[in-house]
């Protein structure tokens, strides 16, 4: 089990490692989750200097989460509520000032790595490097060997509908190509959880039918240790692709709404958007 | 009373003068002088500058500075350069250079120095001068090493072995290294020698022909004060060392001491009266860099120096 | 304990141990005095000559200071000229590559042809060590602007001066204090070597003096007040940055193993 | 009359001088267009280097486009079919090295400057400026006083939903505040004419439908000199606030479709996601 | 024509200004030759000369550009162990401080005691000078990286080691370049002293005997060469540039009236 929680003395360095430091933890068998947040409560100190001086702005209020094995859950939630921190968090990925409270589960590899592949809600495509070298951090990061990432990369830029672009910079790309060059980054990591950030918000209706096509043939169910964690803003794209949709307050953020594509609480459009209005 | 002390501040003439290094028992004279008030007394306000990198004599012959402290060897092709120099006063009457050794590497006379290493300030004069003396007296002067100097403490040099001999000044620095650090040296003095080399005056006091021309007297208060101070370091070279000490407290005081005892007597070896220089010395040392081709153009040696200024009495 | 402590108390550390070492190595080895003396013996220097030192540490920080500030003023100030109107930049470029190789040695007399003996030709001497640089490095952080930034005030109808104002001068802070940092740890040293070039006063002065009357525990000693000197202004330089960086202080990168 | 030519060889400085450099031109009359676009061509050069060498990338294709005084445009299209470009060429924007043909008119205020306000895609918040004052950057670009400028950022941060973070840094802000407060700062310059690259795109249904509902306020209808141009990838929000929708097809761009409010091309969501699908 | 071979004209006729009004100065006033030769009579000593610079141009250059890239390197790989190992980086700290604040003349002769008088020593000398704008320039780049590139590599499960290689040493090539082109100007000037202190051929052995034997007009020649080497150096490093951060070239602002 992984602590979130950190005290605020060595929060500079320690929230991190405190978060992602409790070794030994196995991904979860057949039953348990493959991730997992209980009672996360993230607060972030005021920026000091000018106004908001000492008050802390709470974001994530003892919000408690789980992914099952082969689960595809959405989180839909007003802006601001805290979305991309929790994905943040799950990734271990939080400001180290932030304050963090709670506890979880998260998968691991055979290094002692975290296992999952986080796409963050901006780009983060680095400058210097061209699209396919920018592509293939994704393999170097997560040391997935070149020879195997390099064709598969190539495959994705085709799919993805970037192939002419590979030598192209970033800056040379539209914001719908940005953004799907950070997906094609971040499958490239061939990490079996993905926490992805709103990784359609800039694509046009088509594409994105397109891009939420591919998505879906990912085909999670069954498979025993992948999940993905999709925050959006689409209600349909929620109800299209997840198994399950979450949908969290306003700030500080908790969950006031759950439902499934099946069973009982099956997907309803209406209540989802009321859920949403708050 | 303060109104009239202002007014004779006001009434003072300024004066720079520049040394030629930093302060040290040459310029005893200069500070004795300063610190009785007589430069005050005969109507001047002089300040004294450390030159470091810069040139006294540049200064000097561009205004900048009234006097400065330099040698012959720079005096002479700066004036066959365009240079207005004039030499006014030599602070001591004989070279006083000599080649310091330890004593264990045997150096007693010139040609002692084949296959030796001399640590070289890297300047034509000092090739010159080595080969004269050991060609002088018999040597081959070809067997001389020349090495770099790496640093001007001569200590190190000698005692790490970087080099055998060095080219120092007897009033400073083989006091130091003999009596003050109680090394055993030996020095190869030039004043031996002369039959082999010229004697020229190190270091000298100058100033330009045009301070000359407009402001002798003030030239003349100058140089004549300057010589009472020399004159008094001569009789009283503990008052000398005191007022050496005063203006410059990072000094060794024990090494001023011995220095100023030692200066007392070579100031003027021969004749009775400070900073008096002989034609002759001028005539052959300009005669003798030009033929080592130290010298090019013609620095017109005659108007190079004058004793007008030195006081009557000498 | 905090990481600014904890840095710190590690420098701090190091300077123990090496002055440790140092004595150590002067007692048990037998280094001559004249070619190394033991700190113990630099420090009795030093307190003797307290009130000797005093002066010239004055001289030697208000030349330092002076220089520094004006020499960074005139760098930035020409780094923001030419992104300006970058013909002066290339025009001033074989000027500026010139004072940075014209030694010391030839400048010095020209210098106190014009600027005399006192402290401005010391000031412009250390300024002119000090400001180029604070000049590349502020040229090299407005030229590396972001283009996103820049276009968006061009967007808004902002002109070349906004883009310089709002973009081009904000982002080139760090640059140019980085550079800063750099011209602060030369600005001591450039004081006490144009004191070598006519003084009366400073370290420069009293290290020549030192040096000449072979008294070498000085000449530590005036290594030492150097050292210690420019310690000071990085402190200045890096507490500087602080205040005028705080956004930076506010970011920090996640890293997770 | 504004020409978007530019010679090659004096590509660096020159087309935007060219594009830019037309004096004299007036706010078009009472029947003029405000802002128009005659068969303007973009290419951009290849990245030279490796791979694509020579070969330019052509985006626009003798597109023109004229909008109307008080009128409001949305454009849609695939991504990366050039919609960023036509945007950036309309506010004087574009790339130096980007070869330009075409002509048009640009709407010019007293002291002969742009009097358009462009919000760039990617938000362009200065890292170093807290929120309000990064607000405040429109206003100074624009020379709208300070006096006049900071009253009314402090109403727009409430209407915007992010009053309390005037003074936090960029990156202490969520995507969708992010973008919210882009489009404020672009408000601040209050220019007559509005360039604006995808809003809304970071934004959930609720907050996405309360912008949308303040943008409609603005009311252009009868106004002689000021217009909105939306680039947006949401068919609903374009019906919603455009009075008439452009279509783009894929790169390079064309306009493929154009639909009005009102009158005989009405708006058919059917009809515009077809010309969307190309 | 293009916008460097406008540059280079630019800065071409500053120089040919430059030298113009020197040479009448010198002709029209009455400076002293020994203060200030005419620059057509140092070029005509210069080409009198030729065969006698030839070896010292070469030993200077030599030490320079090996004391420059070895500066460089050890510069920058300080800066990366710093980033990695932060204390490490404190634990340097004084000791960086001290390598710029002890003065050659003081530094130069322990040196010779342990590296001898050969090129070894120089090359020691200037890369102790070019290697710290190198050090604080990459470190500020450095330490100032986006946190959201680092992010994006550590949310891929990429370590600290990876955020190094994939993030902050690419970001911090052009602060580095920007220090390194600091350094190239300083690397030749820093030849020249080093064998001003103990040297048999170079520059600084050019111009010291010049200055021995009053030669002023040597001097210039020596000083002239200095500048047309460290200019040269200069422009090495931004060709350097270019090539190592073409991303750069492929970006530039709008600029709109
Ligand atoms: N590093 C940080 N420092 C301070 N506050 C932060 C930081 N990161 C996020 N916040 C605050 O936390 C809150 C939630 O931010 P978050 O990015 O999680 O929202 P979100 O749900 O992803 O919103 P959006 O849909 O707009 O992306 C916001 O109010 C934001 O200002
Ligand atoms: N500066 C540039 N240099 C080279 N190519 C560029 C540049 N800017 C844009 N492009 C290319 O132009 C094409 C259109 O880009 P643009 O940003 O206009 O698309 P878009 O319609 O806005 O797409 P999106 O909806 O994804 O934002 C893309 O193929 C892109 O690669
Ligand atoms: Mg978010
Ligand atoms: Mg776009």
């Amino acid at each position: 089990m992984t602590s979130f929680a950190t005290r605020r003395a060595d929060a500079r360095a320690g929230s991190r490692a405190s978060a992602a430091g409790g070794g030994g933890v196995e991904i979860a068998g057949d039953a348990g989750p493959v991730l997992e947040a209980r009672h996360l409560s993230v607060a972030f100190p005021g920026t000091g200097a000018r106004g908001r001086g000492s008050g802390s702005v709470k974001v994530l209020d003892s919000l408690s989460v789980a992914v099952a094995p082969g689960e595809f859950v959405a989180v839909l939630g007003p802006s601001g509520c805290g979305k991309s921190t929790l994905l943040r968090a799950l990734g271990g990925l939080l400001d180290p000032r932030a304050e963090v409270t709670g506890d979880g589960v998260v998968p691991r590899d055979g290094d002692g790595h975290r296992a999952t592949a986080w796409m963050p809600q901006r780009d983060g495509l680095l400058p210097w490097r061209r699209a396919l070298s920018n592509a293939m951090v994704g393999a170097i990061a997560a040391g997935v060997p070149r020879e195997r990432a390099l064709p598969r990369a190539r495959e994705l830029f085709e799919e993805f509908g970037l192939s002419g672009f590979e030598d192209a910079w970033p800056h040379e790309l539209s914001g719908g190509m940005r953004q799907r060059l950070a997906l094609l980054r971040t499958c490239l990591a061939e990490r079996p959880v993905l926490l992805l950030d709103e990784p359609f918000g800039a694509l046009d209706p088509v594409t994105r039918r397109r891009m939420n096509a591919w998505l879906a043939t990912l085909d999670l169910a069954g498979s025993s240790d992948r999940a993905v964690v999709l925050v959006t803003h689409d209600v349909d794209e929620a109800i299209a692709l997840a198994d399950r949709i979450v949908v969290m307050s306003e700030r500080p953020g908790r969950i006031v709404h759950e439902a499934h594509a099946t069973g009982t609480g099956r997907y309803d459009r209406e209540r989802l958007l009321a859920a949403l209005d708050g | 009373a303060s109104d009239t002390a202002a007014a004779d501040d006001a009434e003072l003439t300024p004066v720079t003068v520049v040394l030629d290094w930093t302060p040290n028992t040459n310029h005893s004279g200069l500070y004795l002088a300063l610190e009785n008030g007589w430069y005050e007394e005969a109507g001047l306000d002089v300040t004294v500058l450390e030159p470091g990198e810069t040139s006294g004599s540049q200064l000097v012959a561009t205004g900048q500075a009234d006097f400065a402290y330099t040698v012959a060897e720079g005096l002479l092709p700066a004036r066959a350069a365009g240079a207005d120099l004039v030499s006014v006063a030599t602070v001591i009457e004989h070279n006083t250079s000599s080649l310091l050794s330890l004593a264990t590497d045997g150096i007693e006379r010139p040609r002692d120095l084949e296959g030796k290493r001399y640590g070289s300030y890297g300047s034509q004069l000092e090739t010159a001068i080595i080969s004269a003396l050991v060609a002088c007296d018999g040597g081959d002067p070809a067997l001389v090493e020349h090495t770099p100097l790496v640093s001007d403490d001569f200590r190190i040099g000698l005692t790490e072995d970087q080099f055998d001999t060095a080219w120092v000044f007897d009033a400073w620095d083989t006091i130091r290294l003999g009596s003050v650090d109680g090394l055993d040296v030996n020095t190869l003095a030039f004043r031996d020698w002369f039959e082999c080399i010229p004697d020229w005056y190190t270091p000298l006091l100058a100033t330009s022909a045009t301070a000359i021309e407009d402001t002798p007297e003030v030239v003349e208060a100058f140089v004549s004060t300057t010589a009472r101070g020399y004159g008094e370091a001569m009789e009283d070279p503990s008052a000398a060392a005191d007022a050496l000490m005063a203006a410059a407290p990072e000094l060794d005081e024990e090494l001023v001491r011995l220095s100023a005892e030692w200066l007392a007597v070579e100031y003027a070896a021969s004749s009775a009266a400070w900073g008096v220089q002989d034609a002759a010395v001028w005539d052959e040392f300009a005669t003798w860099l030009a033929e080592e081709a130290i010298l090019e153009g013609d620095p017109r040696v005659d108007e190079a120096w004058t004793n007008e200024f030195l006081p009557e009495s000498s | 304990m905090s990481t600014r402590a904890r840095a710190a108390l590690v420098s701090l550390t190091t300077v123990a141990v090496l002055v440790a070492a140092w004595e150590t190595a002067v007692r048990v080895g037998d280094v001559a005095p004249f070619i190394l003396p033991a700190p113990s013996q630099v420090l009795v220097t030093a307190v003797e000559q307290a009130s000797l030192l005093g002066p010239h540490v004055a001289t030697t920080s208000l030349e330092a200071v002076l220089g520094l500030a004006l020499g960074a003023v005139v760098g930035w100030l020409l780094a923001v000229l030419t992104a300006t109107v970058p013909v002066t930049g290339h025009a001033a470029h074989p000027v500026v590559l010139l004072s940075q190789t014209v030694p010391t040695i030839v400048l010095a007399p020209l210098m106190t042809l014009w600027a005399g003996f006192g402290l401005t030709s010391k000031v412009i001497l250390v300024a002119l060590t000090v400001f180029f640089p604070v000049l590349i490095a502020a040229s090299a952080a407005i030229r590396d602007v972001d283009a996103e930034h820049a276009d968006m005030v061009a967007g808004l109808g902002g002109t070349r001066r906004h883009q310089l104002w709002l973009v081009r001068l904000p982002a080139s802070v760090p640059g140019a204090l980085a550079g800063l940092r750099i011209a602060a740890t030369y600005a001591i040293g450039a004081a006490v070597v144009s004191e070598y070039l006519a003084g009366q006063s400073g370290l420069g002065v009293y290290i020549q003096r030192s040096r000449k009357a072979y008294a070498v525990d000085q000449i530590f000693v005036g290594i030492a007040l150097i050292a210690i000197l420019s310690g000071l202004m990085v402190l200045a330089i890096v507490a500087l940055r602080r205040s005028l960086t705080p956004w930076q202080a506010a970011m920090a990168a996640a890293s997770t193993p």
